[in-house]
């Protein structure tokens, strides 16, 4: 059994540390907050200029000054603290985020991402993601290993264009997770998902990855 | 030489003209100046390049300047809320040209501060670099990425007073503050013009200096994703 | 009779104009504040991070957290705001500020200013100065026409290392005022101090000025 | 993992060593972080790069580093109160380094900001060009100014809470912020720690996440040139 979209981001949670300053993408990414262990001090950035995001707000307490980078109306915390987008990407280029948990269309072997576009589609733009990548200082890439047709996106070299070149760190999918240290060129397979085997990882990934 | 003015049409006076770079704050719906963008509209100003990190959605804050056909440029860093946009885009009307966020931001800043550009590693090796001068420093390579200034800045606050200074709400504050800078004049509408002197000089978010005009106006704020958990008791 | 150093601060006050945001250099331009006419709106910027700066504090309210750039202390006014070094140097850079008006040490016919260095004494430092004329809009140079010896100040080149080129709009000294608009590249004698005549200020220049 | 330390020398401990590049805060006598400076000094920690606007007058400030010897470089854009100085200064045991002061604020933000270098018009034309690499933008000349960071930044707040958060008082603003970003880490002394939640998320000025250790410490807060204006009645 592979793993679910929850049990994906409890699995890239368990990649969190107590004080760590943490900005989560949109999509699965975000799921990963509410797996945050009880008793630990995560800090979450939202690129718009918060740190500190709290939950959601209850229904009638929305305020539409203050949303996170997806545009979900949200809510402070006692901690939280605002500031400008100059500021907010000071922080994130000048590598003061930790860690970044972020969708992907594709991942190469050699830690390049591509998530923002695809030719021929309508482009909707980059947001904060170029800049995620480039400047934290630990970037984990969170997607289902196959697309639609079963085909890898854990692939040799990325097709589409890509958002960052050598930049991820790891890789966490549907069938498992794959890391690479700093100074590690290629990625090694570290968790298999429950039931999912050393056989099906290998058949569903183009990617030249170290199985140990 | 008051900077207090009633509507934003006023505020707006002798501002607008064809071809205009215009600068518009917030992020998706939050923060943009609706009062501004729409006396932007009735203005009747043509080939408008806006730089913004969003372009509204459809009908609704710099959305409404592609409805009218008065936009033909825009700078931005995400797009992807507006049909009108994709269809204009699509059918080459509209010229676009994409910025990573934090190099959006950072250009807006660098333009307000007398820095003709600097270097980002936001972008290298990606369609963003493409044509751009690379360097290295200590061993990793750069992009130069330039600054940017607009002939207008229009921008939302929470309380301003008579002398410009000015104060924003949570999430709402993202482009404002650097779009001030960069404006050769920066129009502001506020929640709430309050007395000068009513403001904490500590905590002034824009000093005056960055402000040229200010209205005080009424915004619908329509929130595009409304998300809520339950109450558990 | 040349202007005292009052007198010229006075002159130096005429070219402020309602709505201004003004930054002094210290010494006889720190005079011009007293010059301000009553219901004109001028801002003064110190560039440790303030904009409306105001008077000195009555003795026993001294505030050692609030302090000009001479480093005397001071006070607010209801417009004024505090912001840090980055942002304050922004302003100047950026050409937010509307006149500077600066002490020198000598002043060039080409518009050049050294006010900051004499070599083989030693050398405290530029501070702000550099980034005023460089950033400013419009400078003024504020300065004793001759030296203790005599000699011309107003020179046809700065023989003292250079605080900026090209920058100086003004000059104002104790035997009159000189001015180059836009575009001008000499200087040209525009008003005379009482009782000073058209030989003595020849005398007294170096620089080529233009007298009409 | 708790920011928050009892005294100086512990919120320093096992950050000094020889050779260490130090930013620290301040105007003047305005802002800086006293008890961390003279935690640093018994520290003992020799050859240090010390970045700072100014070095303190005799025996105060950092002039209490040059005492000891301590110092072996400044960089600084004005040095003028302080006879220890000049005499280590023309005695060749100091090197010294002009950066103009909006040069200095930049470099300090541009380090903290992920940003290598930048161009500036600032001392075109003088000695601080000297060497360094010139560029025209729209047929100006500029002059490339690279970021800097320090191993160790300590700064003085006004208030923080145990998260980070720092809120600065009037002119002591001045480079704090800047060098809390640029610092590898960042040691605060504040006048008084607040609970978390006391300081309002729409006015801190620096957020905690550039700040790694925090101490409430007394300063003396000498005021350089006390200057007073008469009561006219």
């Amino acid at each position: 059994m592979s793993w679910t979209r929850d049990e994906m981001a409890a699995r890239a949670a368990k990649e969190l540390e107590d004080g760590f300053y943490v900005n989560l993408g949109i999509g699965i990414p975000t799921l990963v907050a509410n797996h945050i262990p009880d008793g630990m001090n995560v800090t979450l950035q939202s690129e718009n200029g918060m740190l500190g995001m709290g939950p959601f707000p209850y229904e009638g307490e929305e305020d539409a000054d203050l949303i996170n980078a997806g545009k979900q109306t949200i809510t402070t915390l006692p901690k939280s603290s605002f500031f400008d987008s100059a500021t907010s990407f000071a922080m994130i280029r000048g590598g003061h985020i930790d860690l970044t948990i972020l969708g992907a269309m594709e991942v190469a072997e050699n830690g390049d991402i591509a998530n923002w576009m695809i030719p021929g589609k309508m482009v909707k733009g980059m947001g904060g993601a170029m800049d995620l990548v480039a400047g934290v200082k630990r970037c984990i890439a969170l997607f289902d290993h196959t697309n639609k047709r079963g085909e890898s996106k854990f692939l040799k070299e990325c097709t589409l264009p890509l958002t960052g070149k050598n930049c991820i760190h790891m890789v966490i999918t549907d069938l498992g997770v794959f890391d690479r240290e700093h100074g590690q060129k290629r990625f090694r397979l570290r968790e298999l998902a429950p039931d999912v085997t050393l056989d099906e990882v290998k058949t569903k990934t183009e990617a030249n990855v170290v199985y140990e | 030489m008051g900077k207090v003015y009633k509507t934003a049409a006023e505020a707006l006076d002798g501002l607008c003209h064809d071809g205009i770079t215009v600068m518009s704050s917030g992020f998706g719906l939050c923060g943009i100046p609706e009062n501004l963008i729409a006396a932007l509209r009735d203005s009747g100003a043509k080939d408008i390049t806006a730089i913004s990190n969003n372009c509204g959605v459809d009908g609704f804050g710099l959305g409404q300047l592609l409805d009218t056909r008065q936009i033909r440029k825009m700078l931005s860093s995400y797009v992807g809320e507006n049909k009108e946009f994709e269809r204009q885009y699509l059918g080459g009307e509209l010229e676009l040209e994409f910025n990573p966020q934090g190099t959006l931001a950072e250009r807006i800043r660098a333009g307000g501060s007398g820095i003709p550009a600097f270097y980002t590693k936001t972008g290298v090796g990606t369609v963003i670099a493409e044509g751009k001068e690379h360097k290295d420093f200590d061993g990793e390579t750069y992009i130069m990425e330039t600054g940017l200034k607009a002939d207008l800045s229009i921008i939302k606050a929470w309380k301003g007073d008579a002398e410009g200074n000015l104060i924003f709400k949570a999430t709402t504050r993202t482009f404002s503050p650097a779009m001030a800078m960069a404006g050769k004049v920066t129009v502001v509408e506020v929640d709430e013009i309050v007395p000068v002197g009513s403001l904490d000089p500590n905590f002034i978010h824009t000093p005056g200096i960055f402000v040229q005009r200010i209205i005080e106006a009424e915004c619908e704020k329509r929130i595009e994703r409304v998300t809520t958990r339950e109450k558990t008791s």
